[in-house]
């Protein structure tokens, strides 16, 4: 079974308050030099079947329409590695 | 991998079981040898301990907690009493409310957010398992010091994990408490309440009767949650298998919860369920086990049609698994696909896994070979009962010795210095408003909340045309109990009782949480037994009798136990809601009278904490008579609409109490102090039995008459004026600075 | 004629009953809908409740938006009946894309519930006539996901067209862009705002006043006289 | 500027209801052939300075106390690629 992970973003321009809320906090538990924390979703998809270009496809286009709301978010779509 | 069977248990005699290593005791061990006449199978071994376990046993606690039975008061209220999954209380017009206080303390020490969220899920599943449909959850907590840096990660991690999973579920948050105390630090208290609400026809018991019914295993799929035992076990009967890793932690489901809840009430709606129980602590070994011991016959059951989330787990992983969200029902075999038409209908997985015998024994099996073979009463119900030696504390004398008297501690006797007093203590973490908590909960689902925090208790209508309604208060105080337990949880109830009748509602019945140190400590023992015997008298006295509750040992670090913390659930009725007395002062003009008695009792108090951090003395003595005389005019008088506000009386005494009405109205108040009473006492006694109402002028006669001719002592203090608080003649306070002082207090801890 | 105004209850809807009951209250025949229904049982106009459909899981109203009960809202509401969502229903119809935005989690990233006071912007939609515009109300908010949010080309669009249509009063509670807590379709009759109108129809319950209940004869006239 | 990403996810014997209410949706989407799904957390931090040994040790350290919990998640640091 090979695994294709899924990230997703909210988009660079939307407030993201749970990364900055981590953000704040580093520096008070003594982790320095961060500028700046975005946090988002990783999905692991474990997929039954070789993961061929149409799979890949099917896969982006249900990332598209359901696991990222495109109105705020950004998405990317990879096979994991080393599986 | 050799499979331990029963068969293979009788050939096998002398193989040694890892009973220690489970949690049992070499007598417990030799006892369920003697039982079974043979040698336990792995996955017998691992149902008894589990249901031995003192979770589950009530091993060291039972022989107090027979006093709740045996002095339980005459009460026509009670339909269902203790032994069931949660009491029912009959409130009238035909319904019945069942309601249950439970603990999930240590869990929500290890992991907050999921310890207190599956906290709340598990009360839930015993109300939903009686037939109610639950209406309302509550939640007394208690945490270490205000800024102890442990207590940022469990406070915020409980109060989300709580709000997250009953706002979810969809059931308001209607009460609760919120208490800091260094004793706690190691060990918090996540109390979590629910109350129920069904008609009497509908109540259902956990029992598996008439031979042929299916045994159903329905919601979440089973999964190695909770099971560190098992995989011992497991480790070491299958010799070389290294277990895989187990999850100690539970995560919980609300939203299947919800749907367990609304599948389940269907089911019994269409009369598909013979019996019923949910899975809590030691999951299908305790399900099987009771419902099995409950019913008329013998069950058997096939572990490999349970569903599972992890196809690595053993049978013993099995039978112990305390995955969230799972149901066992007893289904009639001609209404068994209606059954699971109804779960399908809700996406709720459900799989027959068993069924009722007309033997008496409960039989298991794996792979078609028999791996259990027990009478299931003697898993369920003949567990050991110690009688733990217990003896009064040796420092306990000293510390009664040591009372907050005017010499032993400076009093403020200035109005500077009162004022200063009053802001201190208005200020303090445990007399703070509650908001950043409460306001994380949802109050309003149902759309039946008619009062809720931080009203004295929360109230739900239970009846949309007629207003029946019921009331719920919890409280506990462990610095009293620790300076005295008998009279420490009676002050517990009497705190419930008085704000459940402040609202105008009618005391019917008690649950219970007992939190305690280790029984194992002589010591601790007896504050557990005095504590019991003091609830069980104070109900006795009541008239309100103990419906059910839950005991948790063990809290405590090293030698160090939390201080003994009963925490003391009252359930009203009240027969129409729209009479319900709010806490706010909100009209101008009104009059101001105290109820009760005021004496100079600072033991235990709040100021004593605030201004001294001290300890000591004795708590302030009670009158059951008197509370109960207090009630009956708090509820007649919200009946004849002769008191527009009440607010009960207790940490931080009078003041806080004036202040908290005032705050919540919005408006300000003129207080005088009465005749032969010291202002310092008259603000910060915590006298038991007294409440403060407001009086419209036109209603005062008929008012005081009725305390008159009753007895109950009613002094006009003061009235509902302005935007200060002012003590004539000592000080002034702005309501805004109240305000100021009271409020932003536990973010500020936080931050 | 009485309207019948349909109720959606998907797994893990909370205020399904509130909303009944409020249609009740009002005087119209509540229908309850269930998700898997593709027919809507000739209701004249639907309420999306409010609740954590499916938990909430993934993102607020992501999962339920693909109900088949959804297909047909969507198709109807374009075709111009009345729904109402409230809280995760506003979700819904911000995921379904019959409002534009979405719902971002509150900015201070904690369940809220209290009394919200709100002004009506726009008391020319379906579900708004009976309030006078600029009215101010009270009504329950509770919920973990509130934020909404769109782009500024949107917003502008939104406010040019007078389709903002609750705004919060004294003290954004979520962070939501312009303090927006309520906006409609251009047509008017898809509506859709975070706070709980279906909680404040009855004195004592909830907020203790009835400034919800506006919501639900608003529909009934706009039925009833169509 | 750097970017560093921790993923952290669910334990793989803890359950995971998010993950799995979107592995029960998507066959409904007609995304068939997904065996699971699970959800997890994506943190991108933008690290100041250069992304040496030791500053990847103290963003596993703030990892390990902080981002991830690890009564019931675990959780990868690596650097992104292609910044
Ligand atoms: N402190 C207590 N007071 C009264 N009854 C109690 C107390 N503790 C436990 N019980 C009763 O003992 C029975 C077993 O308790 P428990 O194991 O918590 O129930 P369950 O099996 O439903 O979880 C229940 O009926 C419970 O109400
Ligand atoms: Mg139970």
């Amino acid at each position: 079974m090979a695994r294709v992970v899924v990230d997703v973003m909210l988009k660079p321009e939307i407030l993201d308050p749970q990364g900055q809320a981590v953000q704040r906090a580093l520096p008070r538990l003594g982790f320095e030099g961060i500028a700046d924390v975005r946090q988002g979703k990783r999905f692991e998809l474990e997929v039954e079947g070789p993961v061929d270009e149409a799979a890949l496809a099917r896969i982006h286009q249900a990332a598209e329409t359901f696991l990222a709301n495109t109105v705020i978010e950004d998405f990317v779509v990879r096979v994991e590695e080393g599986q | 991998m050799t499979l331990d069977t029963v068969k293979n248990a009788t050939e096998t005699p002398d193989v040694e079981l890892p009973w220690a290593a489970l949690g049992l005791k070499e007598d417990e061990y030799l006892k369920i040898r003697e039982i079974l006449g043979r040698r336990p199978t792995g996955a017998e071994l691992a149902m008894y301990s589990v249901m031995w376990s003192e979770h589950c046993s009530y091993k060291s606690s039972k022989v107090h907690l027979r006093q709740f039975g045996e002095k339980a008061p005459q009460s026509d209220a009670m339909l269902v009493g203790i032994g069931e999954n949660a009491g029912v209380v009959d409130v009238g017009q035909g319904y019945a409310v069942t309601f249950k206080i439970e603990s999930h303390n240590h869990p929500s020490y290890v992991e907050p957010y999921q310890g207190a969220a599956t906290g709340v899920g598990g009360i839930v599943r015993d109300i939903i398992s009686m037939g109610a449909r639950p209406v309302a959850v509550m939640d007394p907590l208690r945490f270490g010091a205000p800024d102890h840096p442990d207590t940022k990660r469990v406070l915020p991690g409980v109060v989300a994990g709580i709000g997250g999973y009953g706002n979810c579920l969809g059931l308001p948050n209607i009460g609760g408490e919120v208490v800091f105390d260094a004793c706690y630090q190691g060990n918090p208290l996540v109390n979590a309440l629910a109350v129920g609400v069904m008609k009497h026809e509908d109540i259902h018991l956990a029992k598996a009767s008439g031979a042929g019914n299916k045994v159903v295993l329905y919601g979440a799929r089973t999964g190695g949650d909770g099971i560190g035992g098992a995989s011992i076990l497991a480790s070491e009967t299958f010799e070389g298998g290294t277990p895989t890793k187990r999850p100690a932690v539970q995560v919980g489901d609300p939203f299947q919860e919800k749907l367990l809840i609304e599948c389940t009430l269907e089911a019994f709606r269409a009369q598909l369920v013979v019996g019923i129980q949910d899975l809590g602590a030691a999951g299908l070994s305790c399900a099987t086990s009771e419902l099995a011991s409950n019913g008329s016959g013998g069950m058997r059951c096939d572990l490999d049609d349970v569903p599972l989330r992890d196809a690595t787990l053993t049978p013993e992983e099995i039978l112990m698994s305390e995955s969230q969200e799972r149901m066992c029902a007893v289904v009639e075999p001609e209404k068994i696909d209606a059954f699971l038409a109804i779960c399908e209908k809700w996406d709720v997985t459900a799989t027959v896994i068993g069924e009722v015998t007309d033997g008496d024994r409960l039989e298991i099996f794996w792979h078609g070979e028999k791996i259990v073979d027990v009478d299931p009463r003697t898993v369920a119900h003949d567990g050991p009962v110690y009688e733990r030696p217990y003896h009064r504390p040796s420092w306990q004398d000293a510390l009664q010795a040591d009372a907050p008297t005017a010499e032993r501690l400076a009093r403020p006797a200035t109005g500077d210095e009162l004022r200063a007093a009053v802001l201190q203590l208005v200020g303090s973490v445990n007399q703070a408003d509650k908001s950043w908590i409460t306001s994380q909960y949802d109050r309003f689902v149902l759309g039946n909340t008619v009062l809720a925090m931080p009203e004295d208790s929360g109230m739900i209508r239970v009846d949309e045309s007629t207003n029946l309604g019921v009331a719920i208060a919890t409280d506990g105080n462990g610095r009293y109990t620790k300076l005295d337990p008998y009279t420490g949880s009676q002050l517990a109830l009497a705190e419930a009782y008085r704000n459940v009748a402040a609202t105008g509602a009618k005391p019917l019945a008690v649950s219970d949480c007992l939190n305690f140190g280790s029984p194992e400590d002589p010591e601790v023992m007896w504050q557990f037994a005095e504590a019991t015997r003091g609830l069980a008298d104070g109900c006795l006295t009541l008239g309100t009798p103990v419906t059910g509750g839950n005991v948790s040992l063990y809290n405590q670090t090293g030698a160090e136990a939390i201080h003994p913390t009963p925490v003391v659930a009252v359930l009203g009725v009240i027969d129409d809601v729209t009479r319900r007395t709010p806490m706010a002062f909100a009209e101008e003009g009104q009059l101001v009278y105290l109820l009760g008695t005021t004496e100079d009792e600072l033991g235990g108090s709040a100021w004593a904490q605030v201004a001294h951090d001290h300890l000591g003395g004795l708590p302030p003595k009670l009158d059951l008579d008197r509370e109960k005389l207090l009630a009956e005019i708090l509820i007649a008088a919200s009946r004849d609409g002769m008191i527009d506000a009440a607010h009960d009386l207790s940490d931080g005494g009078l003041i806080q109490a004036a202040v908290e009405s005032a705050l919540k109205g919005g408006q300000g108040l003129r207080l005088i102090v009465p005749d032969g009473l010291d202002p310092f006492v008259f603000l910060f006694s915590e006298s038991a039995g007294r409440a403060i109402v407001s009086v419209p002028r036109s209603e005062e006669l008929r008012f005081t008459e009725m305390c008159g001719v009753r007895g109950l002592p009613a002094t006009r203090i003061g009235v509902v004026d302005g935007d200060v608080v002012e003590l004539q003649g000592q000080f002034t306070l702005p309501l805004a600075e109240l305000r100021e002082a009271n409020t932003g207090v536990i973010e500020a801890l936080l931050a | 004629m009485t309207a019948r105004v349909g109720v959606v209850t998907f797994p893990g809807s909370l205020d399904d009953r509130d909303a009944l009951r409020a249609v009740k209250l009002a005087g119209a025949e509540p229908v309850a809908l269930w998700h898997r229904d593709t027919d809507l049982h000739q209701v004249d106009a639907v309420v999306l409740p409010g609740g954590f459909s499916y938990g909430d899981y993934l993102r607020a109203g992501a999962i339920s938006r693909f109900s088949p009960v959804m297909e047909t809202i969507i198709e109807q509401a374009k075709a111009g009946m009345p729904v109402l969502g409230i809280c995760n229903g506003f979700q819904v119809l911000t995921e379904s894309h019959l409002l534009p935005g979405a719902m971002l989690r509150n900015n201070h990233l904690h369940f809220v519930c209290k009394d919200q006071k709100l002004r009506v912007e726009n008391n020319t939609t379906a579900w708004t006539s009976d309030y006078a515009q600029g009215q101010e109300i009270m009504i329950p908010l509770k919920n973990m996901d509130g934020r909404f949010t769109a782009d500024r080309r949107t917003i502008d669009e939104l406010e040019a067209e007078g389709r903002v249509v609750f705004r919060y009063l004294d003290g954004n509670p979520n962070g939501s862009i312009d303090d927006i807590a309520g906006i409609t379709n251009a047509a008017g009759n898809v509506v859709g705002l975070m706070p709980h109108p279906e909680h404040a129809v009855e004195p004592l319950i909830g907020t203790g006043g009835t400034d919800g209940t506006g919501f639900f004869t608003s529909i009934i006239k706009r039925l009833v006289n169509a």
